[in-house]
């Protein structure tokens, strides 16, 4: 209990301390120790899964995608609007306050014993050959939404392309990395991949039966491989190489496969042939932790950019 | 002896926390980026102690995958630091 | 489930497919890929639409045979049907319009604009195809995203300052209408226990949290439907788009959130409507009409005038709200204010796209759109400046066209249900873009004709007169057509 | 009680992160606003999902399940808002008008 | 015997907490970064080493005490490595 109140008046302290920081690498350090608080708030509300997550893009892949933007506008704040005047930010404080308000009054007022879908999942869970139930609503029951998820990956990393200048176009995504010199954060680069790929493929697997499971592998595996690239240690290949390519694209369109293969043969799409459904959603997390990692890590470096 | 741990993991929260007015009063970047790390070890420490407590292995998974990613942080923020004490 | 259920269930799935493949693929194959999707959407909208109209009833796909509240389904009612077969007819004329700006040779290296508008063209008719046919609030917010992901990027392939930045405005726009709806989510499932709004229809109680979620579900839908007050994004993001992502984001994308508030408003919480929120609704969308028509008559580019006249025509969709509430016990009525509000949105996305198409063609020969400019437009390009002026037609509401039909409906709804006041406006918008369409016709038909015509014809001239064709013969149909729009109708549940 | 706690905090969040992207003009804190306005959404949603225990879950696994899709989703949505960010600084960088 | 057991347990993570708090101290009190990074540096690896060790009596209940020593090491690796990279960054002001 104590732990919650705690915990609570932090994270409100960091997320104050964000909105009104001045400088942007203040902001962003604090958006990181932000995202670590919420990974605690998770574990305390009983969602490892999330916790797991909130730790590994919230405060990963989100921090270092946002410092590396803050070091990259620094001294230019290209403000998109004029800052609002002191009567509309009274205006603005207090519409914002009234969602709060409005918000914790239906929180409050939700109704009592709560309804929940916990008893259906676990009365079939049985049916998907997996432990995690988290991880059964996901490759399962709502494996529609994880599929579309997955497309939305795709997308994202086309539309950051389409973002690139076209004189960029078709060269090695991100800003260009200087290549250090054998320092500290090359050993770092060298030694911390090798762990994190084990931790992230034991996650994968526990995934199935505890909390884990692709998001998180798939978060872990980018950070990793971005590890040598921040240390200037790899350079990413061409947004033009075909194995690139294929590879973000191969995790969905296989789960797009194997759900119209379930509506040809059990007829309904997503639909897993009674006793491979086990077998198949494993392959289908494999895949897809593979494309996920690289479109994750795509998605952090950014687009092309200028040639300096 | 689980409440026991429960208290030091509430104790560990408590001394991190305390640690993170470094992250909005700075000056150096370095400071920032210190605060956010022992937010992150604490965390660590925490999830142990909490798991050990409850007998529930995956706080050990979640400490695993923090240490790993508090690491990326860190070494994402010395890349990113800029010159100077981060004047708006 | 039923039978027929796989049909919308392809319908969403295999634009996803195709985007998703279009990555490797390239930008070459990309294209191909879309070509050789058009015909199969088609035909899946057009075999949905017989099926709901044959049967009479929804056609619904259970995806992996998990019945909600616990598993997903696709459900295609009426309003889906009419909007798969808008979707799938104008993602075609605008795919085969956008050859020749995105086209890529055999051979020729692929551009940045290439590679990316195919796969953005597919995510948007996926997209589209997702929102009206998925049942789960949820699965709504992911298929909104999507929409936003694609448009974002559609809009600003120019890459020029200005176009990068009103993008950028777009996105914050979208993203916070995303996340006041995903609010919304919460509270709806921490009130009932499922998102499946088939579930939901007729079930919601009058408590604090439907309130609020409903509340802030609806802002945040507003705000990507660009109704007034939130339209503020729409217009920029028009100034610098290509003429192909124009005519898909008016006619389709602005369309996917109303159709989801409408399900939310009229489905979830029938009966639960206050009167007075619906007037507001239809305050914002009478002020829409009139604003925007005069915001429209005022513009000097042709493409913003355009992009004012979608303000004002989305203003009309929200006279439903108050004239279905008023709605209950006079099914006939209802039948007839619901038709209506359809078309208006069938008919519209059809002649939007024209006008835009259209206006693309005229900019790109005439090297700029403004609209004192015009002058011989209509001598140099007869063929688009007749579309834009039939197009115009639906617009106004002049009959017999398709936009003469919906609003004739809502307009006589409008005086059955003793609002007069909605009349009135629907009245005064005509005359307004009568106005405006009137102003850049006139424009456009004067000149001297110095200018040679003598040119090689288009194969684009045809798709924009096709499209505007379109629109005005939704008019003629007979009304027994629009049987069709009425089935599965979800405050018709019992 | 730690459900209604995590709740009100969520509520909390959503209200600073709102004001943050509609008072702060700098697009990178508008960025910073639009995550704090997540984290809150997802915690009120973690709230519904913690009442919803049972069945010998922690949690309701239903909106575990979704809100981990929708950080997924809100991160991508936020690597495009700061690659677009991104793309518009680096213009004024090799065109200073 | 096992009563001795807790009491290496208790004393161990006693004194972790003793150098978590000590690292936060330093790190509020100390008048300059770098005396502030030695210090907190220090702190955390004991911390988390002396926690660790007293937590390995009890590991069978998480899955063993290997899995407790790798997160140890790990974070030992890590900010080994990172301790030279924020030295550089404290000087440079």
């Amino acid at each position: 209990m104590m732990a919650d109140g705690l915990i609570a008046a932090a994270i409100l302290g960091v997320a104050l301390a964000t909105i009104a920081s001045r400088g942007t690498f203040t902001a962003v350090a604090l958006f990181i120790a932000y995202g670590l608080l919420l990974s605690f708030a998770w574990v305390r509300l009983g969602a490892i899964d999330i916790a797991l997550t909130e730790a590994a893009i919230g405060a990963g892949l989100s921090g270092a995608l946002l410092l590396g933007a803050a070091s990259r506008v620094a001294g230019r704040g290209a403000a998109m609007d004029r800052r609002p005047g002191r009567a509309m930010t009274v205006a603005i404080a207090l519409g914002c306050a009234g969602v709060t308000a409005a918000l914790a009054a239906a929180i409050l007022l939700l109704p009592d014993p709560a309804p929940s879908l916990a008893p259906q999942v676990a009365a079939n869970i049985g049916a998907t050959g997996l432990g995690n139930p988290v991880a059964a609503v996901l490759m399962s029951f709502r494996g529609l939404d994880t599929l579309l998820e997955s497309a939305v990956l795709v997308l994202a990393v086309i539309a950051a392309w389409s973002l690139a200048p076209d004189d960029a176009w078709g060269g090695k995504p991100g800003p260009m990395q200087p290549v250090l010199a054998d320092g500290p954060l090359a050993l770092l680069a060298r030694l911390l991949p090798p762990l994190g790929i084990l931790v992230a493929v034991h996650v994968l697997w526990i995934g199935k039966d505890a909390p884990g499971g692709k998001f998180q592998a798939a978060a872990i595996l980018a950070a990793m491989w971005m590890l040598p690239w921040m240390a200037g240690r790899v350079v990413p290949p061409p947004i033009s190489a075909r194995w690139l390519r294929v590879a973000v694209a191969a995790g969905p369109a296989l789960f797009i496969a194997i759900g119209l293969a379930g509506w040809m043969t059990q007829g309904a799409f997503l639909a897993y042939p009674p006793g491979l459904a086990l077998p198949l959603i494993m392959v289908v997390e494999i895949a897809l932790t593979a494309s996920i990692a690289i479109a994750l890590a795509l998605l952090v470096i950014g687009p092309p950019g200028r040639r300096a | 002896m689980p409440e026991l741990l429960l208290t030091a993991a509430v104790i560990v929260l408590v001394s991190v926390i305390a640690g993170l007015p470094r992250i909005l009063r700075g000056p150096a970047v370095v400071d920032r980026i210190m605060a956010a790390q022992l937010l992150g070890t604490g965390g660590i420490a925490a999830l142990l102690l909490a798991g050990v407590a409850t007998a529930t292995p995956s706080f050990v998974d979640a400490a695993l995958v923090l240490a790993l990613l508090a690491a990326f942080a860190t070494i994402a923020m010395a890349r990113a630091a800029p010159r100077g004490d981060d004047a708006p | 489930m039923t039978a027929w259920g796989a049909l919308p269930m392809l319908a969403v799935m295999l634009p996803v497919l195709g985007m998703v493949l279009a990555l490797p693929a390239g930008a070459r194959g990309a294209e191909r890929i879309t070509l050789a999707l058009l015909p199969v959407g088609i035909a899946l909208a057009v075999g949905t639409a017989a099926a709901v109209q044959a049967s009479g009833a929804p056609v619904v796909h259970l995806l992996g045979h998990w019945a909600p509240p616990l598993g997903l389904s696709f459900r295609a009612d009426g309003l889906s049907a009419a909007m798969l077969l808008t979707a799938a007819l104008v993602v075609a004329a605008v795919a085969l319009f956008a050859r020749a700006g995105f086209g890529t040779a055999a051979g020729a290296p692929e551009t940045r604009a290439a590679f990316a508008f195919w796969p953005l063209l597919l995510a948007l008719w996926g997209a589209t195809n997702l929102v009206v046919v998925a049942t789960d609030l949820f699965t709504l917010y992911v298929a909104l995203e999507l929409l936003t992901f694609a448009a974002m990027p559609i809009v600003c392939l120019d890459g020029k300052r200005a176009t990068l930045e009103a993008a950028l405005r777009y996105l914050m726009f979208a993203l916070l209408g995303s996340v006041l709806y995903l609010l919304g989510v919460a509270l709806i499932y921490g009130a009932y226990g499922t998102l499946d709004f088939v579930l939901l229809a007729g079930k919601a109680r009058a408590e604090v949290p439907t309130y609020v979620a409903v509340a802030l579900m609806t802002a945040g839908l507003l705000a990507k439907t660009a109704l007034l007050p939130l339209h503020l994004w729409l217009p920029p993001a028009h100034a610098g788009a290509p003429p192909a992502a124009s005519a898909i984001l008016s006619a389709l994308v602005v369309k996917g959130s109303f159709v989801i508030l409408v399900r939310l408003w009229f489905g979830v919480m029938p009966g639960l409507a206050a009167p007075a929120a619906a007037q507001v609704l239809g305050a914002l969308g009478a002020a829409a009409i009139l604003l925007g028509s005069v915001a429209a008559l005022r513009q000097e580019r042709l493409k913003l005038l355009v992009a004012y006249s979608t303000v004002a025509q989305i203003g009309y969709l929200f006279l439903m709200f108050p004239l279905l509430v008023a709605a209950p016990g006079h099914e006939a009525f209802a039948a007839k204010t619901w038709t209506g509000g359809v078309l208006q949105a069938v008919s519209h996305a059809f002649a939007k796209a024209s006008m835009f198409l259209a206006a693309g063609l005229i900019a790109a020969r005439l090297g700029q759109d403004r609209i004192d400019g015009l002058a011989g437009a209509a001598r140099l390009l007869p063929v688009p400046v007749a579309a834009f002026g039939l197009a115009g037609l639906s617009l106004m509401g002049v009959p017999p066209s398709g936009g003469f039909a919906a609003k004739w409906m809502l307009l006589t709804s409008a005086i059955e249900a003793g609002q007069w006041w909605w009349a009135l406006v629907i009245l005064g918008g005509g005359l307004l873009t009568g106005s405006y369409v009137y102003r850049v016709m006139a424009a456009a038909l004067t000149g001297d004709g110095t200018q040679p015509a003598l040119r090689r014809p288009d194969k684009r001239e045809k798709i924009v007169l096709a499209l505007a064709l379109v629109s005005v013969v939704l008019g003629l149909l007979p009304l027994a057509a629009f049987g069709l729009v009425q089935v599965g109708r979800l405050d018709l549940a019992p | 009680m730690t459900a209604t706690v995590f709740g009100l905090v969520g509520a909390l969040l959503t209200g600073i992160g709102l004001f943050g992207l509609l008072a702060r003009p700098e697009p990178l804190l508008r960025i910073l606003a639009f995550n704090v306005l997540g984290g809150g959404i997802f915690l009120v949603f973690g709230a519904v999902a913690r009442r919803g225990a049972g069945a010998g879950f922690a949690g309701d696994p239903v909106p575990q399940a979704i809100i981990l899709t929708g950080i997924v989703v809100a991160f991508a949505a936020t690597t495009l808002a700061v690659a677009l960010l991104l793309r518009i600084a680096s213009d004024d960088e090799s065109d200073p008008s | 015997m096992s009563l001795l057991v807790d009491a290496f347990s208790l004393l161990a993570i006693l004194a972790g907490l003793v150098f978590f708090a000590a690292g936060t101290a330093g790190l509020l009190r100390f008048p300059d970064a770098s005396s502030r990074l030695h210090a907190l540096t220090k702190a955390d690896h004991l911390g988390l080493g002396l926690i660790v060790l007293g937590l390995l009596p009890r590991a069978e209940a998480v899955g063993g005490a290997p899995r407790l020593i790798a997160v140890w090491l790990l974070v030992l690796v890590s900010s080994a490595a990172a301790g030279p990279l924020l030295a550089r960054l404290a000087r440079r002001r």
